[in-house]
This record gives structure tokens, C-alpha cells and sequence, in this order.
């Protein structure tokens, strides 16, 4: 671990975690809410389970720094500092969403936080982190790129095409797969034939680490030191976090193909009371915060509620630029 | 004039059960696995709870999970792996979640499988069914909402099948299963809940490239696909109340394209309307219209096209989607106007 | 009447040099790396021996080997790395060694690069342009012989452009690179040989999104792009000779795609042949008639197009090649036919 | 080395060997001078270099396996017993070719000798020949399918979306690279951040083997214990054979930019020279037999050009199945 690192790993930046993964949770449970008043249409893809990967993550990187998500990606752009406004305007396509209401659940996108996309298309957007990269090295800046994405996801080409190029180039990108053991219904090993994804990394001469997903300190210190790497010029790493996802796939999704069990086992090692522990918080403090958080949540969707919709006329200029 | 389920030409009759589109895809699938053991089907979750829009609901448990393949999630690569089934003896289904992902799979269905058989010297047959599900109106956005349906019209050795009725949903599907060569097939997911009658059974098989007539009328032709079908359909009924008697014809290939169809009717009607999910640029409707242009077709009234705007794209925003994909009352204007 | 040189409206003046398409296209590449430091160019191969088709001779030894950067084999890949970089500030140009080589990067194309700048609320640029090198006669076979002119017309978001001379070769290219919409830009490979004159400045930058009328008549209207330009103003000057005078409009976008001078140019003549090389279904031949048809449009003799036969795929067989693709003559004839 | 491979191996099966890699490497010399005479057109892609990669593998399958190929592939298609007139007949574009004159030298395919595919777009080839593998398999032969691919196809995201399906589902196959050091004009660590691609066989659990592609024996040692492998149930396998190509990429390549000495070096480790030591050929032996294979090789080019062309008519029936 690095200096950097460290300084960083402080307490007051832990309890803001702590304060984070929880927003991000009571955020993605209230879009099952909304969703049920036909606020929310269409689809969405939740990550409850998954906060100590996009806090412990997103947390290692500078705001000059570029990232890349996914459709299951509410979580990494509040950890970008999304207001949740913004990001439940989103979901409601109104004005009030980052994207103005045109882009939905599946494209957070955010570029004032160069959160410079997010990709409803599977390995997407793992080669536009790549570019980013090589832009930010070519524009002589010392950015680096964190582009997140799924275990399902590491099967498809554009994975193999995007690291093969980062590694050959020597690219400023982190790569951070999300494994949560299922890409939709279909658990890992039925589609992959390994378990550690990880593994994958030696096919590029990468380094590949496997990290605890439920762990938000273990996940920052290992991006740290993977951003670091970049940083300094030395190249992509493969991250694999270990992870799960509380709910199904999207939200028509029971999940019933899970084994009996599997989710009240991960529920035991639950990322937010994991940290909660660490830092030694009190029922009470945790209570607080929880009402705290809870009440900016609903504050925030009642807000971006309030918002007009875009019109067509606005829209059109979105297609292209002027 | 008469209504939709009686005018059906072929394959609907008192036999007939009511179904959703969705349940004839079912049964098309059931049927065709069911006659042929060399025919397989296989996609991402396509075993598992149905499949992602439960149109496969049972297959796996009655056909097994070889048969009825999850795979992982890499469309170009299990199109490559289906076409190197179909060349050794066996009759692939895969199915491709969104039609937006086709060109994911881009190489394998542009370069590898219309060309195949052409390029090998007639040695094989490629006997390959892409399920393409597609369109707009669920809200999900501007990379999920696409019909894809003409984008590889412009492909020989491709053949390219829509289906906007339960009816057609089941005979146009085992038409295209049973086709030696490859077909994609597209479905529309908002129409999976539409309920019609189906007549299932053997003799209920689509011939291959032609389209149907599923209202007859005398005043304009009305050529749709997909959700547009339905909405032509419902728009046709709401004109009648008004005395206006529209004929409606569902293009169910593009390739073959059907265009002898669409000229009988528009010889009786003198005037064409295309409803199409998409713009008109490069699409179906153009190259009918066209194809009438160059044979110096004469009719009563210009030929119109109600399409996708030129200048958008699919938001997620709901009432703006509403308003960018044509809806029966769209089509019904038009109509209106062509026969001002 | 006059002759094509005489005829260019704009860029070809007493300065030009000549130049062959292939310097052109070259021509066009070093101004534009050399005017804006954020100009990179990509692909397989580029920076080495001067590209397969010489197109970026010396490039890489005047811009280095990192702003003209040679790619690993993945276009799905590397089109999305430019598209990541033209996000962050760059404005790449990426080279598909072949046309048929976009389905390879079909989702790259379809999916991202077009609706990039819509989904995130008109929050960035996308300057991205795809140099496509395409197009039959090269004996090549039937997965190296599209031209894919036509393939991403239907998706707005997308410029799509042409090139059919040298000098639109030049000016067409460089207001591709200069766009801040991404761009797919065809080239010819039948074409690089071909000289004409070239006006190489800042003030021969295409306008997007105009055709070029590239020889005047009065008697019929050939639209043509990429090679069948070329055999288009073949075949007038051949007609010329027979007294017949044929207007030659360059269709140098099909995305936008300029209706406008087509239609100044039909309105004169009242007669169109559309010369392309490609299927007649789905591409831009047949959107231009059906344009006209459901305007209207009354003309002199039907619309008439050489395209493409339906039937068939580009084989190796170099006789039969030569068969298939439209000849200058094909094109003469075809216009004979229209002044019948 | 199962017994299968012992009883190959024998003295008279490696005459043959050695025969059919100088009929492959005069085949290919013959085609530059049928360019020159605009006999053959358009482009080609010579095998010079190869040849104990083709023909030790290819022989180590059965005429119930299936085997794909490349543009690369005139000497696998004669390595599998494609008559030099058939392989001549498509350069020629003559309905003597085996695929009547429309596919060209990219595409020589001959279905009667299970040689199901000749690819002339990257990384295409390897699903096919997973399907095949898996058609095989599930129709309940015990054939296996051999794929052939290049150093440069490696980096595509079909290589990556084929090793994995082959891996998760045990498909009978065999993928062999042959690791020529060039994809087009660029060295291999412009492109890919390793030098031995056979590392990525980890990135799918699969066995990864190195084999010296000049040697013959060893090539056919390393493909026939993976294919025993694949009919055993066991999976499929990757190798490497380290090769080198003679010539430029294709007609056009002068192939400038090899390091000076590079040609030179391979070619003291000449694929057939080596083979022939080892048979102890005498250097009369070893010209009589180029000779014979000469005189067939000029046989068969004036054979095939005798053919008729194929009619527009009979290539329409080529577009659709009747
Ligand atoms: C190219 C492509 N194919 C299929 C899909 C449909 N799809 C959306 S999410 C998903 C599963 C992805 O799984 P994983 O990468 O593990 O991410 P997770 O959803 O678990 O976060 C699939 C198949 C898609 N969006 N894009
Ligand atoms: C998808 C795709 N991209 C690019 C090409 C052009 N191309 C043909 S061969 C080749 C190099 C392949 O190198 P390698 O895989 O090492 O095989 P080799 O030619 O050395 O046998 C390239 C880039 C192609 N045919 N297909
Ligand atoms: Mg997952
Ligand atoms: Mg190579």
C-alpha cells in the first residue's frame, strides 16, 4: 500500500463511506417504491450488496480522474458524488436527471464528474476506458480511467479486446469486475469456467487481484494501489471483487433460481454493518444515520419529482451537435 | 370488409385457440424441438425461468438443458457456434435478448452466415434461426428499444422474417426454423401479452416469403410489421367507423420481399400507407415504394410512410417514447390524408 | 453541358494539383493531423509500410508512432477506444481496413458511437471518424468486397459519408474529421489510383451534408457514389457522345442526406438512374425514389436504378465479378432506356 | 502420448509427411509465378514456412473430424488431402476448384473431407469450430474439430468468446495457433503484451502447450494427445506452434519490415530440411522426390485451368438452398 493510501484510509473518510454505501442503499430500495407508483418505468438493475465495490472504488480515484460504469451503476455514480437528485431525476426522466431525463436507469452519466459513461450494451464500456486512458497519457495529463463491469461481462470480446490494448500500451485503466456469481439468471460456472476471474489477467501479462467485495477498506486499498500503478505509468491491473447482489437481475426478476440459503449467507457479511463494525459504531449512531439518510432520500425524490420532462424540441439537439 | 380474425387468409380456423404472442412463440419453439431432434435452441438465459421474457417457459425442463442452452454472454461468438452446428447436421434456434444486440453479433450474421453457402460453392446448407426480440414502448431506452428489422434486408443469402401477429408469431417461426437457410426472425416485445387466435399444428406453417392479408379493404393498403401491424390493425377498425375501408397487409419477410403481395392489394386500393418502427431512411417501406416508383406504378394518391423521426433516437423518457413511435391514431391520419 | 473537371462547383479551381485518390485521402490526412494536435489515426497496420493501400504513406514517420498508432486486430475494440478518446478531449481518426470489416465492430458503431452524445443529454462530442475502405473489382471474394455505404444510414446520431473522386476524396475526409458528430467516411479501393485534381487548402473542407453536382445536363439525372461516380461520369461523357446530356450529382452524404440538390437536379432533368453498388433493397438509391414518390415527384420516365443484383453475392471468380458489378455501359444503358 | 499417436508416428506415415509439406511449400511457389501470369488475381496468403504445422497436425485427426482454416490455408486443405487441382481450380476462380471457382484462395473448403470452413475474417473460424465440436458431441459421434488460427487472431474478441464456450461446455476441440510472429506487417509485441499466447489458455482452465512449429513430429505428438484428450470427454486444449512465414502477408508485402537476419535464421530450421535429416534422406533422394513433386504440382495447375468458369446461373443456386 502507498502513502497515498493511507492518508486517505482515515477515519472521517470512513465514516463518510459508511454514510455513502448506506445512501446508496436506501436509494436503491426506495427505487422498488417509486417503481411501484409508476414513477420509475422500463427497467431497472439494483445493486444492493455490491457498496463497498463502487465506495471502496470510486474512493480511490482523483476528481481528474476517469470513470466508466454500467447499467447496474446507481451506486458508483452516487459514490462519484451524483446527487441523488440527479440521479433519481434520471430514473424519472425528467429534467432534473444528469442526462435530462432522456437516458434512464441504465445511462447515469455524468462528464462535469468525468463519469463519462455508462453502458447498457455488455463490455462497452471497457474499451471507451481504455481510450480515455490513452488520451489522458497521449494529452500529456496523469488522469487514469476506472471502468467497472461484470463477471457475466468478462465472457464477451470487447473484455479480451479492451485489456489485450491497455496492457500492450501500457494504458492509466483500472479494471474492476463486479463478480456477484450471476449475469442475470445464469450462475458463474454454468457460462465461465473458472472461479476466479482474476485468472484472466495472465492472458495480458496484467496483474490480477482478487480483493473481498464486502470489504470497503480492502477493495480502496487495492484500487489505490492499482491507480497508483497506472499513475506512475506502469500499466492496467484486473481487479476481481467478490460480491453479490441482494436482488434478481431487474426488477421482474424473483431471483428464485438461487440455492436456498446463498442470500441470507452473503446477508451475514453485509458491507455497510462490516464497516459499521470496524468503526465501532453504536446501534444508536447507526439508527441516526440511517433516519438521516433516509429522510435526504426521500427529500431527494420528492425534488427531482418536481422537475418538467424534456420536450422533443430539446432533445433533438442531443442527436447531434450543433 | 371484414374483421381481422375472420379475413385470415390461411392457418386461422375454428380450430383455433387463443393465444398470446408470447404462447405461440412458446408453441412454435415446443413444436419445432419436438419434430426435429437436430433442433436446438440456445441464448443467454434461455433455460432458465422461462428465458428473460418467458417465451421459453417448460422447453428446458421437457427438452433438456443440451438442448436448451444458457450460454454466456457473447452473441458473435454463439451465432459462430451455431453456424458451425447447422453445417454438421443439426438446426439451431438462438435467440438474441434485445435487437440491439444483433450488431454485437455483427460479423457472424453480415459476413458469416448469408455468405456461407456462397462462398463454399453450394457444399452446405446453413439452417440457422436467429430470434431477434425488439422495439420500442417498454422504456428501456435508447440502446434496448430497437426493431432492427431492416437492417440486413440488404443481405443476400439472408432471409428476414417479422412476425405481429400470435398467428403469425407461430407459423412465420416454424416457417423460419424449418428454412435451410438462415433466417432471423424478429419478435416484438410489446406484443408478447397480445392475445389472438392460433391454429397449431403442422399445416399451419408460413410459406416462406409471403406476406399476408389480414384485413381486407377496398379504399388504401396499409403495409406494417411487428407493433406497427397491431397498431395498422387497430387503426383499420377505428377508419372503418368512419367508412373508410383499409386493407392490411402484413410484410412478414423482407427478404424474400413480398412485393407482389403489397402490388395485388395496392391495384385494388390505389393507394399505400407504411407504418414502420424506424426511419424510413434504408428501411423496408423505402424499398417498396421505390420498387413502385420504378415500375411506374400509378396511384390514386402519393404513397406515405408513417416512420420513426429522421432526427431522434428512442429516449427512455416515457411520454416522449409515447410520442416518437407512431400509434394507431398516427396511422389512422395518414390515412386520412391519403385519401384527402 | 461540360466536362467533369470544368464542372466541380466548389474547391477544384486553377490551383489544384493532380493528384491520385489515394494522395488525396493521404493529402487529406496529414492537413488534419497536422492543424489539430488532437487528430490521432488508428488501425490495423497504419503506421507501418504506409497502411495495406498505401493511404498513409510517410504519416507515421512525420506524426509519430503514437498519434498514428498501430492497433491490435479487434475493430470492435479500437472503435471504442476512439470513442473513449474522443470524449476526453481527442479527435480520433480510426481506419477499417475493410468495409466488410464494420459488422466486426457492429456494436462500436450501432450502439455507441451514434447514441453516445443523445443518452447522456447532449453532454459531449463524439468527433469520431471511421475511414471504411471498401467496394468489389478487386478480386477479393465475398467477404472483402462491400462497400457497407448504405448499412448505417438508418441510424441518426451518425454522419454517413462518400467519396468518389480525388478531390471529394479530400475535402469530403477533412470536414469528416472536422465534424464533431461521429462519422463513418467510405473510400473506394477500386479507387486509389484514380487521379484528378485536387485542391488542397483549408478552403476545400467539404460542407456536410451537400452533394456535388460534378457534371451539368439537362436530360437525366445520374445520382452515384464511390466507384459507380466514377463510372457514372464514364458513362455521361460516353452519352455525351451520342448526344444525350446527363447531369452527374455525387451523393457525397447519405446521412445527412441531401434530397435537396437531387431534387434541383430531377426538377431540370426530370429523369433519375441512382448507379450503386449495393443491393437496390435498403439502401440509399431506393430512399431517394421513394422520397420523391411520396412527394409526388412527376417525372419525365420513371426512376431507374443499376444496382447490385438481388440474387447474388460478390463471388472471387474475377469474370463474374466483372459481371455483376455495374459497368459504365450498365449505367448508359440504363440512362438510354429512361430517355426512351 | 497416447497409442494411438505411437502407431502413427511410424517411418512410413512421416515419408508421407515429408512428402506433403514439399507438395504444400511447391504449391505455394507455383502460385507467385500464376500471379505473375495473371492466372490467379486478387490476393493470396502463402504458407511458406509452415508447412510441418498443417501437415503434423492435420494428420493427426481422422477423416470424421472436422477442421477449419484460415485465408492461410491452402496448406491445411492439402495437408487433409485436397488434390492440388481442386486447391488450384479456386485460385483460378475455375469450376475445377473445390468450391467452383467463387471463393477464391481465402476459402478453400471441401465439406467431403469434413473441412468445414476457410475464414478470411478474423477470428471467425473458432466459433464454427466449437459448434462443430459441439454438434459432434451432442449428436453422439466421438468426432472432435481442429481449428487453425494466427498469432494476430488472438487479440479479437471471437478467440476470447470461443475458448470460453469450448471450455464451459467440454466441446471436442482443438485450437492451434500458429504463432508466425506477424499480424500483416506488425511484430507480435506490437500488438499483444506476451510472447507466448499459450498463457491464455488460463484465462479458460484449458491445457496450453508451446510446440516448436518447425518440427513436425512434435507438432503432431502435441495435437494428436490433445485430440485424444478432446475424444476422451476431457475438453479442449490450445497450442502454440511457433512458426515463421517465408514470404510477406500477402502478394503485395515485400515484408520490409522484418529485422535483417530475421528470414534468414528461421530458414535455417526449415520445417522439411529438418524432416528430412531426420529420415536421413540422402540429398539424391530428397531431389528426385522434388521433382516428382514438381512435375505434379505444374500438372495440376495446367489440370485446373482446363475447367470451365462457372456460369452467373449455377452461382445463383449457391445464394439459397434449393
Ligand atoms: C451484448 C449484450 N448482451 C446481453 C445483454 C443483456 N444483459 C444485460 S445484463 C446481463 C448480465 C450481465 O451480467 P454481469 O456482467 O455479471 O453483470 P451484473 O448484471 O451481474 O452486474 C445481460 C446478459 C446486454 N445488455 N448486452
Ligand atoms: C476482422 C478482421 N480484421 C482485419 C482483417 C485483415 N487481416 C487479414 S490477415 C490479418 C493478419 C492476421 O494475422 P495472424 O492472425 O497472425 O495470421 P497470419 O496472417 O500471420 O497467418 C489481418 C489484420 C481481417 N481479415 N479480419
Ligand atoms: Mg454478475
Ligand atoms: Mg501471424
Amino acid at each position: 500500500m502507498t502513502t497515498v493510501v493511507e492518508t486517505k484510509s482515515g477515519a472521517d473518510q470512513r465514516t463518510g463511506w459508511y454514510r455513502r454505501m448506506l445512501e446508496i442503499r436506501l436509494f436503491e430500495d426506495k427505487v422498488q417504491e417509486l417503481f411501484m407508483q409508476g414513477k420509475i418505468q422500463g427497467t431497472t438493475h439494483l445493486c444492493q450488496g455490491h457498496e463497498a465495490v463502487s465506495v471502496g472504488a470510486v474512493s480511490a480515484i482523483e476528481a481528474r480522474d476517469y470513470l466508466t460504469i454500467t447499467y447496474r451503476g446507481h451506486g458508483h455514480a452516487l459514490a462519484r458524488g451524483m446527487s441523488m437528485v440527479a440521479a433519481y431525476g434520471e430514473l424519472m426522466g425528467r429534467t432534473s436527471g444528469c442526462c435530462n431525463g432522456v437516458g434512464g436507469s441504465m445511462h447515469l452519466t455524468d462528464f462535469s464528474k468525468n463519469l463519462i459513461g455508462a453502458f447498457a450494451i455488455i463490455g462497452a464500456g471497457l474499451p471507451v476506458a481504455v481510450g480515455a486512458g490513452l488520451s489522458a497519457k497521449m494529452r500529456g495529463t496523469d488522469s487514469v480511467a476506472l471502468s467497472f463491469s461484470g463477471d457475466g461481462g468478462s465472457n464477451i470480446g470487447t473484455f479480451h479486446e479492451a485489456l489485450n490494448m491497455a496492457a500492450v500500451w501500457k494504458v492509466p485503466v483500472v479494471f474492476v469486475i463486479e463478480n456477484n456469481l450471476y449475469g442475470e439468471y445464469s450462475p458463474i460456472r454454468e457460462t465461465t469456467p473458472l472461479d476466479d476471474l482474476a485468472e484472466r489477467a495472465k492472458g495480458y501479462a496484467m496483474p490480477g487481484v482478487i480483493v473481498d467485495g464486502q470489504d470497503v477498506d480492502a477493495v480502496h486499498a487495492v484500487v489505490a494501489e492499482a491507480v497508483a500503478r497506472a499513475r506512475a505509468g506502469e500499466g492496467p491491473t484486473l481487479i476481481e471483487a467478490k460480491t453479490y447482489r441482494y436482488r434478481g437481475h431487474s426488477r421482474t426478476d424473483p431471483a428464485k433460481y438461487r440455492a436456498e440459503g446463498e442470500l441470507e449467507r452473503w446477508k451475514l457479511r453485509d458491507p455497510i454493518v462490516i464497516l459499521g463494525d470496524r468503526l465501532g459504531l453504536s446501534d444508536d449512531e447507526r439508527k441516526s444515520l440511517q433516519d438521516e439518510v433516509q429522510a435526504a432520500v426521500d427529500a431527494a425524490a420528492v425534488e427531482a419529482e418536481q422537475a418538467p420532462l424534456p420536450t422533443l424540441e430539446e432533445i433533438e439537439n442531443y442527436v447531434y451537435a450543433a | 370488409m371484414s374483421t381481422q380474425l375472420e379475413s385470415k387468409p390461411a392457418g386461422v380456423g375454428s380450430d383455433a385457440a387463443e393465444l398470446t404472442y408470447r404462447e405461440a412463440i412458446n408453441a412454435a419453439l415446443e413444436d419445432e424441438l419436438e419434430s426435429d431432434p437436430a433442433v436446438i435452441l440456445m441464448g443467454e438465459d434461455v433455460a432458465t425461468a422461462g428465458g428473460v421474457f418467458k417465451t421459453n417457459e417448460g422447453l428446458s425442463d421437457r427438452f433438456g438443458r443440451e438442448r436448451v442452452r444458457n450460454t454466456p454472454i457473447c452473441e458473435n461468438g454463439f451465432v459462430g457456434v451455431a453456424l458451425g452446428m447447422a453445417v454438421t447436421g443439426m438446426r439451431p434456434v438462438v435467440e438474441i435478448m434485445f435487437s440491439d444486440f444483433l450488431p454485437t453479433a455483427g460479423d457472424a450474421i453480415v459476413n458469416e452466415l448469408p455468405k456461407y453457402r456462397f462462398m463454399c460453392g453450394g457444399q452446405c446448407e446453413v439452417p440457422v434461426t436467429v430470434r431477434s426480440i425488439g422495439g420500442a414502448t417498454g422504456r428501456f431506452g435508447t440502446q434496448h428499444s430497437a426493431t432492427g428489422e431492416s437492417w440486413y434486408m440488404a443481405l443476400p443469402g439472408l432471409k428476414v422474417a417479422t412476425a405481429g401477429t400470435p398467428d403469425s408469431a407461430y407459423s412465420v417461426l416454424r416457417a423460419a426454423i424449418r428454412s435451410n437457410d438462415p433466417v432471423v426472425f424478429f419478435e416484438h416485445r410489446g406484443l408478447y401479452g397480445r392475445k389472438g387466435p392460433v391454429r397449431r399444428g403442422d399445416d399451419n406453417i408460413a410459406a416462406v416469403g409471403d406476406a399476408a392479408v389480414l384485413r381486407e379493404g377496398s379504399d388504401v393498403t396499409i403495409v406494417a410489421t411487428l407493433l406497427m401491424l397491431d397498431r395498422a390493425l387497430i387503426a383499420a377498425e377505428q377508419l372503418a367507423e368512419n367508412g373508410v375501408d383499409a386493407e392490411v397487409v402484413e410484410l412478414r419477410w423482407l427478404r424474400p420481399l413480398d412485393t407482389e403481395s403489397v402490388r395485388r392489394s395496392v391495384e385494388k386500393t390505389g393507394r399505400l400507407v407504411v407504418a414502420e418502427e424506424q426511419v424510413h431512411a434504408a428501411g423496408w417501406g423505402a424499398t417498396l415504394i421505390s420498387q413502385f416508383a420504378m415500375e411506374g406504378f400509378e396511384w390514386k394518391s402519393r404513397p406515405r410512410a408513417v416512420s420513426l423521426p429522421d432526427n431522434l433516437l428512442i429516449p427512455y423518457t416515457p411520454e416522449l417514447e409515447d410520442t416518437v413511435v407512431p400509434s394507431a391514431e398516427r396511422i389512422a391520419d395518414e390515412v386520412r390524408a391519403a385519401l384527402k
